[in-house]
């Protein structure tokens, strides 16, 4: 559908928070050599589940309207044989941009099969 | 659907009984066949008809759109008869009564889109189906289960990319990550898998982690070389 | 050859031997393929007797289908398994069973798997006998009796024959109270859901039964423990029947204790959230009378405050430390927050039509997010606002192998969409009426709402639709297009002017939300409407339509602004909606006025039951340009079962030269009622109850605004959302009313109130 | 709804052969009594009754004349009871009030645990007080302090009402709701024996019902009860040994005269059993559902019974046969005649008390 048209007011947009909120005290406790269950038990699970990399856990922060400019901060602790080896955070600068649209993605609703494959109950 | 009131059939044995119940339910007339089906069952509650009885019960409520009746006749069907040779039978029932559940009259004019339904059902269908192929590899019924079963699959992949669109739209990038990572994870194979990479890349790259979204790209690149989000690669 | 236990025959290895063929005797009902599958021998196994045959004895009895069973060999390796089966239930019958009706026992029998098809035994006739007898006790018979016989059927089958004598039910004579000093028996006893004999012979309260003691028990409790009496204990209790078995006595005695006082409060417990703000939320302080309720409200909001912080797992407990001599309590809140929980998944079930897209727009909670408590019932209100939403209902359950994050399990159950009607109606607005409609407010589950329908009374003939796309754009702004037809001939609506008009309109409007509550309308239509006059038409109709013409383009342009905290959208029961609207018609049309409308609602439960309601509505319109009035097509009007039950439909304000009622430039209407669902019904989903009085009246314009004419009616009304349309019935009896006005007591519209 | 099934209606009486007239002395009105058990206490000279609200009248045995009358407002739901120096009613809220016996002057309070509905068992200078939550406690009449107190727990239902406590030389007798009988030390309260009557059986709480709700009687050969749904017995004093008992249900009470026990049925049925052997001698079916009160003897010997009608009927001792009968109000007389050695004073629930004379 069309986006919000230009002479409306724009609508009001409910307010997205997502991934881990973490405080201060609780990240500085953090430190190198720590096992994972004690940062478990310190700063809680990652909210964001990355497939990939197991060694690393990123606790990721935003809060911003719907839609609009993302405004993340980051924590990310590496892990070597499950210790705690680096610690790294993009010290709360504030980065991400609007989300954008690619053309590819408007398939993503279109793509139901349309024949049935199965053959119907004899 | 029929309105006319099952007739009462009177006494017989339970051949008779059994012979007029499965003449009604071919000509369709279900509810008078499920009524004798079940008056078999009460006057001869242990004899071999009426252990075939439960199954048609199943069958004719199905034929009838009855999905909740065909899976509780199906299920006391293998209760009762764990070991009876067509039970894969009734596994098949209750697979194409969640298959199908939802679906209605107007299903041929507006087909329905599975991934946006009620997935529960989805899942419930996969689960009858994928018990009726791990125990009865050789049940002239696995073979189509086994299709309908990667249509199930399909349809739910696709039911998470949709939803990470969703969360995408409105700048939840966590969720879409989340749900992308869920795809990859238990639909791998999926037709869907170079979609949800490239959704997770983009929102890796709105929480200003390129890293992330470089490892994602690659992945992507070597699973679908053309995929258009790859003109976002850095290479090198 | 060692003993056999009842395996007779042959001489046999010590180590047994092998079966070649197992053959079945005696079995007449249960057929042989489910006997074998029972055996746990089979074919060409080994045969030790002694324990083998204890193995088969033993599963063979398991089933319960057998009341004998003889393992013998024959020849060399044949293994006889010789059965004779347990007669089944062929037919239970139950009568003399008035209070409980015998379906309903038939229910009880079967949980206690007493039924048709069923094996028999002796044991049974006890089960089936402690089972009633447990139904009837649990509801007050103590002098029921019931005796069973069995008759034996062919075909080894039995049939039950239970007669049930009811006897009286015992009804509370006498509740004594004893040891009460601070609080008089009288006070005490009207808390007790239990309650001495009752006239009415439908109240069940004075039916004994156990868990209403307990529960009378606990609400003595809390009502002590409430006023500062901390060690209140209740001694014993002792309840005693007459030997006719009609009366019951029941002695309560009571510790009462002494009154005790708060002496401080302190606040344990490690968490970020400031002091002061948690120690604001505890309403109770140094010196207050201890009461449990307030202690327990306080505590209840600590948790909240948490929990909007995430800490949804949080929880406070309160120590209290008692000092008997100085009599005065010192209480402690422990706060344990648990740790902060997050969302991972929000999955929808139990929608039969309805795209799980649309469901999940409506959600406030995220995934990825932070729970909070207030955002997931906020989520809840927006789910039930949906007007085919019957039922929400959320669950919240772990994630497996973390103690920090949680899945969202919606449950929704769709009510009832969408009305095909065709119906001849008869409406005391209209007089007879056919109406065909068709309303779909779940168009193939998008959410998207289409309304089609054709109305033809003796006074408007229209044909109307309209579409409603509630999510136009991702963030929730709606769009309404809509389009009708309709010919309004007066001719024999016997208390309105009379004239002649055919309109044709059409029109798009947006609602865009502001803010969680408020929402801003604007929208844009066109109507054009060729007016007649007739034989009865008044003068100012008449000379209107010669200074005027008779054809008006009106353009119009419609402003709103909404702010609605309901927690449903039909039979709300709890928040408030104000609605501010204006309609202009724009410069260029052949009239040029416009209306502004103020209507304010406010729903406030009273009890789980009855919810008050209260409604009123300021309308005024004036003309501009070369107008200084509303036309008179367009004009208000009042009485009727939309706007003031008791009076004929558009029959009050002022009059026409025919003295037939002409609507007026300025109207304020209002009413007062008491919702609830009817008595007696069970399931009262869509019927609902009022007790009602409106009030209000229309003028010629807002100075002409006079208090005193007001009119006023109070009456009763029943409203039932049925499949077909929503039927409204209304009986009301106008209270100052003067001669002239058309009273009409019984007013009932069929079909969609729009 | 279900219209409930009403109750079973008393029997029509039949004629009787008026052997025995029943002559009215005077009969006076001392207030509602209610459902209670409000018997009148007896003395040489003096007949004492109370009502529902509390108020104690005395009357002149010979004249029915009212001596003195005290207002306590209590709530009352038993009658008096008492010996030569002292008075003690008991209200529901558990209060004991002792009142000088000549003039009816209260003397002092005294609060027992929970609800009292018999009168307390006075005499061998102790005042006994059985409460409804089970426990017995002994009084010091002086001034009403607590010299022991035992407690038993009812079992959950239990038959409304209880046994009056019964003092004999050195001990209190007292039956209790599950079928126990009690022999207590007067001075200290601690058992002597204990026999067991009848064992509650059968499956619903109904079925179990065995308390000993009739008062105990006793002769210096032994001790007699009756429970409900349980049996009729005969107790040797010293060790509580049974020496007979026979299946019966019992309903108002029982009555010991000369050789024999005379027992209501809780059908209404009346026995004379032989009290040596528990033998039944007569048994009287006529007046089935008339809920007789407990029995009492005239000075001939014969039986007087009230009923739900306030009919008093005379039975004869050797036939059991109904022999005279006579109206004293429409209420019922559920409390037990008082016999004097030449009437028998009647207290029905309307709270008219009489006394009658027997001429055969």
């Amino acid at each position: 559908c069309a986006g919000d048209p230009f002479w409306l007011p724009s609508a009001h947009k409910i307010s997205i928070q997502q991934g881990n909120l973490l405080n201060e005290q609780q990240l500085a406790r953090v430190i190198v050599g720590m096992e994972r269950e004690e940062v478990r038990e310190l700063i809680g699970t990652p909210v964001v589940n990355t497939p990939f990399k197991g060694n690393r856990w990123d606790y990721v922060f935003t809060r911003g309207p719907a839609g609009s400019a993302v405004k993340a901060r980051r924590v990310s602790i590496i892990f070597e044989d499950n210790l705690v080896a680096q610690i790294d955070s993009n010290q709360d600068t504030e980065t991400g941009e609007l989300p954008e649209k690619r053309y590819w993605w408007e398939l993503i609703d279109k793509e139901s099969t349309d024949d049935t494959p199965y053959q119907e109950l004899d | 659907c029929a309105t006319q009131t099952p007739t009462e059939v009177g006494s017989g044995t339970a051949e008779e009984l059994y012979r007029t119940a499965k003449r009604s339910l071919n000509q369709g007339d279900f509810l008078t066949a499920i009524s004798t089906f079940e008056t078999l069952g009460a006057r001869y509650p242990f004899g071999s008809y009426t252990q075939q009885a439960q199954l048609d019960i199943a069958y004719a409520y199905l034929k009838q759109d009855e999905f909740d009746n065909a899976i509780n006749a199906a299920d006391r069907f293998i209760k009762l008869y764990p070991r009876s040779e067509n039970i894969d039978y009734a596994f098949y029932i209750k697979g194409v009564s969640h298959f199908s559940r939802g679906g209605s009259v107007m299903e041929r004019i507006f087909p329905r889109d599975m991934a946006k339904v009620n997935q529960q059902w989805l899942r419930n269908a996969f689960t009858e189906f994928d018990t009726l192929v791990r125990r009865f590899p050789d049940s002239k019924y696995a073979q189509d289960s086994l299709v309908r079963m990667a249509y199930l699959r399909d349809e739910m992949a696709r039911h998470e990319l949709i939803t990470a669109k969703f969360y995408y739209q409105r700048g939840a990038m966590v969720a879409v990550i989340n749900r992308m990572s869920y795809l990859l994870e238990h639909f791998d194979g999926s037709r869907h898998v170079p979609n949800a990479l490239a959704l997770m890349a983009s929102a890796y790259e709105s929480l200003g982690q390129t890293d992330r979204q470089q490892d994602t790209l690659r992945v992507l690149a070597a699973t679908s070389p053309e995929h258009p989000a790859l003109e976002k690669l850095t290479k090198g | 050859q060692e003993p056999v236990s009842r395996v007779d025959g042959g001489a046999t290895k010590p180590g047994g031997f092998v079966v070649s063929d197992i053959v079945i005797e005696g079995n007449e009902r249960i057929d042989l393929g489910t006997i074998l599958n029972y055996l746990p021998i089979r074919n060409r196994d080994r045969f030790v007797p002694g324990e083998d045959s204890a193995r088969v004895l033993r599963a063979l009895y398991e089933t319960g289908l057998f009341s004998d069973v003889v393992v013998k060999r024959r020849g060399t390796n044949i293994l006889v398994v010789k059965v004779v089966e347990r007669p089944a239930i062929g037919s239970i019958s139950i009568n003399g069973n008035k209070k409980i009706d015998t379906e309903e026992l038939t229910k009880s029998l079967r949980q206690a798997d007493i039924a048709l098809g069923r094996v028999y035994n002796r044991s049974i006739l006890e089960t089936v006998e402690r089972e009633l007898r447990r139904v009837y006790f649990s509801s007050g018979n103590y002098g029921s009796e019931i005796d069973i016989n069995v008759e034996k059927l062919e075909r080894n089958r039995v049939a039950l024959d239970i007669t049930i004598t009811e006897g009286a039910v015992a009804r509370i004579e006498h509740i004594n109270i004893v040891g009460n000093e601070s609080f008089d028996e009288k006070t005490l006893l009207n808390l007790l859901q239990s309650s001495e004999k009752k006239i009415n012979p439908f109240s069940s309260a004075d039916e004994y039964s156990q868990v209403k003691l307990a529960a009378d028990i606990e609400t003595l409790r809390s009502y002590y423990q409430d006023r500062g009496y901390i060690r209140f204990e209740v001694d014993s209790t002792q309840v005693s029947i007459s030997q006719d078995k009609r009366d019951i006595f029941i002695v309560i005695n009571i510790r009462e204790g002494e009154r005790y006082r708060l002496r401080g409060i302190e606040l344990e417990g490690e968490v970020d959230i400031p002091r002061e703000e948690l120690l604001s939320l505890i309403t109770v302080k140094e010196g207050d009378v201890f009461a449990r309720k307030d202690i327990v409200s306080s505590s209840n909001a600590i948790n909240d405050r948490l929990g909007q912080d995430g800490y949804a797992f949080a929880d406070v407990d309160v120590l209290p430390d008692i000092n008997d001599e100085s009599r005065d309590v010192g209480l402690t809140f422990v706060i344990s927050p648990g740790k902060r929980v997050y969302v991972r998944r929000i999955t929808f079930t139990g929608q039969y039509k309805t795209r799980d897209e649309v469901l999940r727009r409506e959600m406030r909670q995220l995934e990825g997010s932070r729970f909070s408590p207030a955002l997931v019932n906020r989520s809840r209100i927006r789910l039930q606002r949906l007007a085919f939403m019957q039922g929400v209902s959320i669950r919240t359950p772990r994630v497996p192998g973390t103690d920090d994050q949680v899945d969202l399990e919606i449950t929704v159950q769709e009510g009832q969409s969408g009305s095909f009607s065709a119906g001849l109606g008869y409406g005391s607005d209209g007089g007879a009426t056919v109406n065909l409609a068709f309303q779909q407010d779940n168009l193939f589950g998008t959410g998207e709402s289409l309304q089609f329908s054709f109305d033809n009374s003796d006074t408007v003939r229209q044909l109307s639709l309209s579409f409603q796309n509630p999510y136009f754009t991702d963030d929730g702004i709606s769009r309404t297009v809509g389009a009708f037809i309709r010919e309004t001939d007066t001719s024999d609506q016997d208390s309105t002017s009379r004239y002649l008009a055919s309109t044709r309109g059409a029109s798009v409007r947006f609602g865009v939300p502001l803010s969680e509550f408020s929402t801003f309308r604007i929208g844009l239509g066109y109507e054009r409407t060729e007016l007649g006059t007739t034989t009865e038409s008044s003068d100012e109709v008449v000379n209107f339509l010669e200074e005027e013409g008779d054809t008006f383009n009106i353009y119009d342009l419609n402003l709103g602004f909404t702010y609605d905290t309901r927690n449903r959208t039909v039979f709300a029961t709890d928040g408030t909606a104000h609605r501010l609207s204006l309609e202009a018609a724009i410069p260029g049309s052949d009239y040029t006025y416009y209306k502004l409308g103020y209507s304010f609602e406010f729903f406030q439960a009273l009890t789980d039951r009855y919810t008050l309601s209260s409604t009123l509505r300021v309308d005024s319109g004036y003309g501009y340009g070369d107008f200084d009035n509303l036309p008179f097509f367009n004009r208000y009007f009042a009485g009727g079962v939309r706007t003031l039950r008791g009076y004929d439909t558009g029959s009050l304000g002022p009059r026409d030269s025919k003295d037939n009622a002409a609507g007026g430039d300025y109207r304020t209407l209002g009413t007062v009622e008491v919702i609830f669902p009817p008595p007696f019904v069970e399931e009262p989903g869509a019927t609902r109850l009022s007790l009602f009085t409106d009030f209000g009246n229309v003028f010629e314009d807002t100075n002409a605004f006079d208090v005193d004419e007001f009119r006023g009616s109070y009456g009763v009304a029943f409203v039932w959302l049925s499949p077909v349309g929503p039927l409204t019935f209304s009986l009301s009896n106008p209270y100052n009313d003067q001669e002239g006005d058309e009273k009409q007591q019984f007013q009932f519209t069929i079909g969609s109130i729009f | 709804c279900a219209s409930e099934p009403e109750p079973t209606p008393p029997a029509t009486l039949t004629a009787t052969t008026a052997e025995v007239n029943l002559l009215r002395l005077w009969s006076s009105r001392a207030g509602e009594a209610g459902r209670g058990r409000f018997e009148p206490l007896v003395t040489d000279d003096q007949v004492i009754v109370a009502n529902r609200k509390g108020k104690v009248s005395s009357f002149s045995r010979e004249t029915g004349m009212r001596r003195w009358t005290r207002e306590l407002d209590v709530r009352l739901n038993s009658g008096v009871g008492g010996d030569e120096d002292r008075l003690y009613v008991a209200d529901i809220d558990g209060m004991v009030h002792a009142l000088n016996s000549a003039t009816g002057e209260s003397l002092w309070q005294a609060a027992a645990s929970s609800e009292i509905l018999v009168p307390v068992a006075s005499g061998f200078g102790v005042a006994v007080v059985r409460s409804t939550d089970g426990r017995v406690s002994a009084l010091n009449p002086e001034d009403g302090s607590e010299r022991w107190s035992v407690s038993n727990t009812p079992p959950a239902l239990t038959l409304n009402g209880y046994s009056r406590p019964l003092l004999l030389k050195g001990g209190v007798l007292t039956g209790l709701d599950d079928g126990r009988l009690l022999a207590l030390n007067m001075s200290n309260g601690k058992l002597i024996w204990e026999t067991v009557i009848s064992v509650p059986t059968g499956r619903s709480e109904v079925e179990r019902l065995v308390d000993i709700d009739a008062d105990i009687v006793l002769d210096d050969e032994g001790i007699y009860l009756a429970n409900y749904q349980g049996k009729a017995a005969r107790i040797e004093p010293t060790r509580g040994q049974v020496i007979w008992s026979v299946p019966l249900s019992a309903g108002a009470g029982i009555g010991l005269h000369e050789d024999s026990l005379i027992v209501v049925g809780d059908n209404d049925t009346v026995y004379r059993l032989d009290k040596q052997t528990g033998q039944t001698i007569w048994s009287n079916e006529t007046m089935p559902a008339r809920r007789l009160s407990p029995p009492a003897f005239t000075p001939a010997g014969d039986i007087v019974l009230g009923d739900v009608e306030g009919y008093v009927h005379v039975l004869d001792f050797k036939t059991g046969k109904a022999i005279g009968r006579t109206r004293l109000t429409e209420e019922p007389i559920n409390a037990r005649p008082i016999a004097t050695d030449d009437a028998v004073i009647v207290q029905a629930t309307d709270g008219l008390v009489a006394a009658y004379r027997f001429a055969r």
